[in-house]
């Protein structure tokens, strides 16, 4: 039997002697059904051209660093099979709407500093003394906010987002993700310090629901559902008189 | 270097960023109906203005007051409901993501949500639909 | 590496209040719009059944009922917070980022303001408020 | 010139290193911390740990039970007055995840829930559905980010360690993202930097786990401790490695051989799926052996079989497993049996450090999977990992806090030059290195077949001499690298060469430490010493390094408080 064989065409630049992005093509064995993108791309850097550059960890869909945009669409690379693509060919770009780093790498700056201004973490007028235990927390609590917590800031969504690649002030959908997750946590009192930001002009406000996000985050988190809900619950907060309470 | 403001240390480096191309919205199927969806206000406000419209000429008295029934009119009331429904569906269906409630500690499901914005659709344009038939001759 | 002082992050009320209305005009224009288009705009017209802005009589005897007049205000007016809303970002998403400045603010929202109000001034003069 | 500098400097940016950064400023606010991480702290390979993290919270339960537990686990190798401080520190750091809102599954009541797992004797392993390590991780560093002293260099990754008159006073590390070469000093270094399971071919590891940490305190001077010490977890995917967490043995899964037979019967009879991995792993093979396994594609395999505990106990504890199924078999779980193997998973071994994390070199600390403090012996039990990151994280944080408190500030005069020299060290032999023919593919996957094959779940003397051989081989091709890109932006294929060069030199120690530990204790199963000699080896291997491949090989006695070392059998 013939060897199977794939067109895999990837983004290269080098910003020390590109000026702009280009498409390299290689052709690659498809040797294995069980072959993902992120395979493909291994096998290039280990046996084709050792100079292409991506990020790549735990190849089991839970680090989030090999997300790309494959064939016009933002994928976790690590999780999309080749058996999916072929016989057509593959095209892998960095993920949209973010700077192109090197290659295949985005620059995610903004977004860790997004995910800082956030405060995620739980916040308590009082905190609990190690001592008293934990608090006690029922599964349908967790329920609540388990979604949120599901993020493994991939950023596919900040790459399926027009609002973001439009302008990239616009907070996003996975910091308001996480910010919800934490505003949902019954051990958490810090809803109020989070509303400065994410109520904020750059804020949930500027989420036109396109909903993409939530197309293409891997891990269920609904993003978009996340920001509508805290778009209602904050401007019943502030509109409805009795909202404004803890 | 400030250890109190900055609590990462990146360099600088030139990165390329692609602009966002005007045709994004042709892109993908999802984008062009979300744009579709952004549009029907367009129709819709038109259609309200001519209600008003209507509202205004019945202030001018009994020989002044023609009821429209022109093709055109018709043709631009169809593409109106066209628009319209489709904003229906799009918003009721996305009020079961938005809305969230609880009866008795458990949460609603978003179906049973999304069923009962149909439902409040229906009775509402059954009970419109009546008064506008009924007190009509 | 130089720190950016970053201005202090308060909500935006303003954006808050006009999303508030934006959504709510979005649910009334859903529920309330697509009978009306039905019953006025298609069937009515095509004479197929009898409709109650058909006739001057009918139509200034219902548009003289307080009820039907804080309806129809509501039915006209709120849904173009949401028009207003939906058209300002329709063009910062084809590439007009001056749809967000605060001028296009005042110009979109304002014109729903000016709706509103004209929508109260038509239906007070138009018909007499009656309760027969 | 001016260098970065730090009171306290953590590399790594998995769970043991965030706790630790954590530790610092929480035991003096005053002290300012670094924090240097090849890959963002989220993305370190802490996330994919799944089951759970082992801590004594039950009025059921009992510090002894788990120190006794992990003691008998570990085939006796473990120190036990360790094990005995870690029993008793865990449900603390437990609760204090809990505190910073690890969401961890509960009970109706709403206390923690625990789980069984492998090797211990009551349900003990607290967990966050199936996605621990994912929850655990994501928690500390989104917690860390609230303390503005915790000052981070991501994408950095570390080539050296700045050694003067014996005292460690910082790293060189280079900028991936402008490739530039920074000395970042510190009072203080604490590794954090995990494991090395991309030594072997087949495993459950990420590739990032490089055993970087591990070669550089090596090439500073510290010995390698117990290195022999590999841990091969029964369930891993066929062609993948993705890891099949214990839990779903914890849970109830069955382990059956191609004749339908729960075949543990004949070697973990009381325990069943619910014994210590090393003795499942080596079953398995067994079993393979005497051609009771499926054939598959990707070479032989068993079955873990969770069809019987419902839908509804797999989707709240074992959603990810699932997820999994679908994702990377193209089976579902509810419906149809798991092909699992043993995949190469964890290293007992690693830095020598004490209890507080300190090694022999002043200033040089290591917490978490780099390090060996002495708590995992000859076996790791499942779930207590994570709790070590927790508990050796924290009190490396604390004894380096205390330690910098009276430490002298670094100099920057010999600084410079160090930089200097390993810059130049990087550009010569690598960056601007023109000749050269050998692929850094080539010789990494040729070394881990040579590692899976000659030091896997079974050695001999002749598989592993034979490995050594092999070994020496590689290094000589490494002398004769090609480096295809010259750019100093995000350049992975540099990434890649360190990466390799440091796993030849673990590869190297785990090598010579297991053709030395001529008995079978653990996950070191010897064919040819099959039993366990306490006489000549109830010892620590500890590994220096050299100027020849092979290293210098010291032992040191396990320290014994309570129990009594006695046959293993479960
Ligand atoms: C699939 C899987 C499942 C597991 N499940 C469990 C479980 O259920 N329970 C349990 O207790 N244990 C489990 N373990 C083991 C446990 O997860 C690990 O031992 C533990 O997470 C290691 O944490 P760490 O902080 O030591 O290292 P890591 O989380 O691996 O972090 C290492 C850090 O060091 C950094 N680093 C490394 N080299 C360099 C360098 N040269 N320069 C700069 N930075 C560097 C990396 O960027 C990273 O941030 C599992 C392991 C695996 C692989
Ligand atoms: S919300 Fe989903 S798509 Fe976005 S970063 Fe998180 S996991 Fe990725
Ligand atoms: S795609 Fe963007 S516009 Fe909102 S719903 Fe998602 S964030
Ligand atoms: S490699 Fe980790 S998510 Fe794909």
């Amino acid at each position: 039997m013939a060897e199977k064989r794939i067109t895999v065409r990837a983004t290269r630049f080098d910003p020390a002697k590109d000026s702009e992005p280009r498409l390299q093509s290689y052709d690659i064995p498809f040797s294995d059904d069980s072959m993902v993108v992120l395979d493909a791309l291994n096998y290039i850097k280990s046996h084709v051209d050792g100079s292409l550059s991506y990020r790549w960890s735990c190849r089991m869909g839970i680090c989030g660093s090999c997300g790309m945009t494959v064939n016009g669409t933002p994928k976790l690379t690590c999780s999309a099979f080749l058996r999916d693509y072929w016989p057509g060919s593959i095209t892998i770009t960095p993920l949209n709407n973010f700077p192109i780093v090197r290659d295949l790498v985005v620059d995610m700056e903004d977004f860790m500093e997004k995910l800082k201004s956030i405060k995620p973490w739980i916040i308590r007028k009082q905190e609990m003394p190690l001592g008293a235990g934990e608090h006690r927390q029922t599964m349908e609590q967790i329920d609540d906010f388990r979604q949120f917590s599901q993020c493994i800031n991939c950023m596919l969504c900040y790459a399926a987002c027009p609002v973001y690649g439009l302008d990239d002030k616009f907070l996003g959908p996975a910091a308001i993700a996480l910010a919800r997750r934490y505003n949902l946590d019954s051990r958490d009192q810090g809803t109020k310090e989070r509303l400065p930001v994410i109520a904020h002009s750059d804020g949930v406000w500027e989420c036109s629901f396109v909903g993409e996000c939530s197309v293409v985050c891997p891990k269920g988190v609904d993003p978009a559902k996340a920001i509508q809900q805290t778009k209602l619950d904050t401007s019943v907060r502030f509109i409805l008189p009795y909202g404004n309470r803890e | 270097m400030s250890a109190e403001t900055e609590t990462s240390s990146r360099v600088a480096t030139r990165t390329y960023k692609p602009a966002m191309p005007a045709g994004w919205w042709l892109r993908k199927g999802h984008y062009f109906w979300y744009m579709v969806r952004e549009f029907t206000a367009l129709p819709l406000a038109l259609w309200l203005l001519w209600l008003l419209y209507e509202i205004q000429r019945a202030g001018r008295g009994p020989s002044g007051y023609y009821p429209p029934s022109s093709t055109p009119f018709v043709v631009f009331s169809v593409i109106c409901l066209l628009f319209a429904l489709y904003h229906s569906i799009t918003f009721l269906r996305l009020a079961g993501v938005i809305l969230h409630f609880k009866v008795m500690d458990k949460p609603v499901p978003s179906g049973l949500v999304v069923a009962s914005q149909f439902g409040a659709w229906l009775v509402a344009s059954i009970v419109i639909g009546a008064v506008l038939i009924g007190f009509g001759r | 590496m130089s720190a950016k002082p970053k201005a202090v992050q308060k909500p935006a009320l303003a954006h808050l209040f006009w999303w508030f209305m934006f959504s709510q005009g979005g649910l009334f224009a859903a529920v309330l719009l697509p009978v009306h288009i039905v019953v006025q705009g298609i069937l009515g017209p095509l004479g197929i059944v009898p409709v109650v802005d058909r006739h001057y009589d009918t139509w200034i005897s219902i548009l003289g009922n307080p009820i039907v007049k804080l309806y129809l205000l509501v039915l006209i007016s709120l849904p173009f917070f949401h028009f207003a809303h939906r058209l300002r970002y329709l063009l910062v998403d084809l590439g007009v980022p001056a749809a967000k400045t605060v001028p296009a603010q005042a110009g979109f929202y304002g014109a729903a303001v000016v709706v509103t109000l004209l929508t109260i001034y038509v239906l007070f003069t138009t018909a007499p408020i009656s309760l027969g | 010139m001016d260098f970065e500098s730090y009171d306290v400097l953590v590399v790594g940016g998995g769970l043991a290193g965030i706790r630790a950064a954590i530790a610092v400023v929480e035991t003096n606010p005053s002290l300012k911390v670094g924090m240097v991480s090849k890959v963002y702290p989220m993305r370190s390979h802490t996330v994919s740990a799944e089951g759970g993290a082992a801590a004594v919270l039950r009025p059921e339960d009992s510090y002894e039970t788990h120190a006794y537990d992990t003691i008998k686990g570990s085939d006796y190798l473990a120190d036990q007055d360790v094990v005995e401080a870690f029993v008793r520190e865990a449900p603390i750091e437990v609760i204090q995840m809990e505190h910073w809102g690890c969401p961890w599954s509960r009970d109706p009541d709403g206390k923690i829930s625990v789980r069984p797992f492998g090797g211990m004797t009551t349900w003990r392993t607290c967990f966050a559905a199936d996605k621990t390590g994912f929850h655990m991780l994501h928690t500390v560093f989104q917690t860390s980010l609230k303390y503005p002293q915790i000052h981070r260099h991501d994408e950095a990754f570390v080539t050296k360690l700045l050694v003067e008159d014996g005292r460690c006073v910082g790293v060189v590390a280079i900028d991936m993202r402008s490739g530039r070469f920074d000395a970042i000093t510190a009072k203080a270094v604490i590794l954090a930097t995990g494991g090395m399971g991309r030594v072997y071919a087949f495993t459950t590891n990420g590739n990032i786990c490089t055993g970087d940490g591990m070669a550089l305190a090596y090439r500073a001077g510290v010995g390698l401790k117990d290195m022999e010490m590999v841990q091969f977890h029964p369930t891993g995917l066929p062609f993948t490695g993705i890891l099949i967490t214990e839990a779903v043995r914890g849970e109830g899964g069955y382990l059956t051989n191609k004749d339908g037979e729960r075949f543990l019967k004949r070697y973990v009879p009381n325990k069943m799926e619910l014994g210590p991995r090393d003795i499942i792993s080596r079953a398995m093979i067994t079993e393979f052996e005497a051609g009771r396994g499926f054939e598959g594609p990707h070479g032989k395999y068993m079955h873990l079989d969770v069809r019987h505990l419902g839908e509804a106990v797999i989707d709240r504890k074992l959603p990810f497993m699932r997820e999994l199924g679908r994702e990377f078999v193209g089976i579902d779980i509810v419906h149809d049996p798991i092909p699992v193997r043993p995949v190469m998973h964890y290293m007992m071994g690693g830095v020598d450090a004490n209890i507080s994390g300190a090694t022999p070199v002043s200033g040089l600390y290591a917490a978490g999977e780099c390090a060996n403090v002495g708590l995992n012996g000859g076996n790791r039990l499942g779930s207590n990992s994570l709790s070590e990151c927790l508990v050796f994280g924290a009190a490396t944080g604390r004894a380096a806090a205390d330690y910098v408190s009276s430490a002298k500030a670094v100099s920057a005069n010999p600084i410079e030059g160090m930089l200097k020299d390993e810059t130049k060290r990087i550009e010569m032999d690598y960056l601007e290195k023109k000749s050269g023919e050998e692929r850094i593919g080539a010789i990494r996957e040729d070394m881990q077949l040579s590692m899976d094959a000659g030091a896997g779940v079974f050695r001999t003397r002749e598989g592993l001499e034979n490995l050594t051989k092999q070994l020496g081989k590689l290094r000589d091709r490494f002398g004769r690298i090609k480096i295809e890109d010259s750019s100093r932006t995000f350049n992975t294929e540099l990434m890649s060469v360190l990466e390799l060069d440091y796993m030849l030199e673990v590869a190297e120690v785990i090598t010579y430490s297991a053709l030395a530990r001529e008995e079978s204790r653990g996950a070191h199963a010897r064919r040819d010493f099959p039993e366990r000699d306490d006489e000549k080896f109830l010892k620590h291997t500890i590994a220096f390094r050299t100027d020849e491949i092979s290293p210098r090989l010291e032992y040191r006695d396990v320290r014994i408080t309570n129990f009594k070392p006695q046959a293993r059998a479960y």
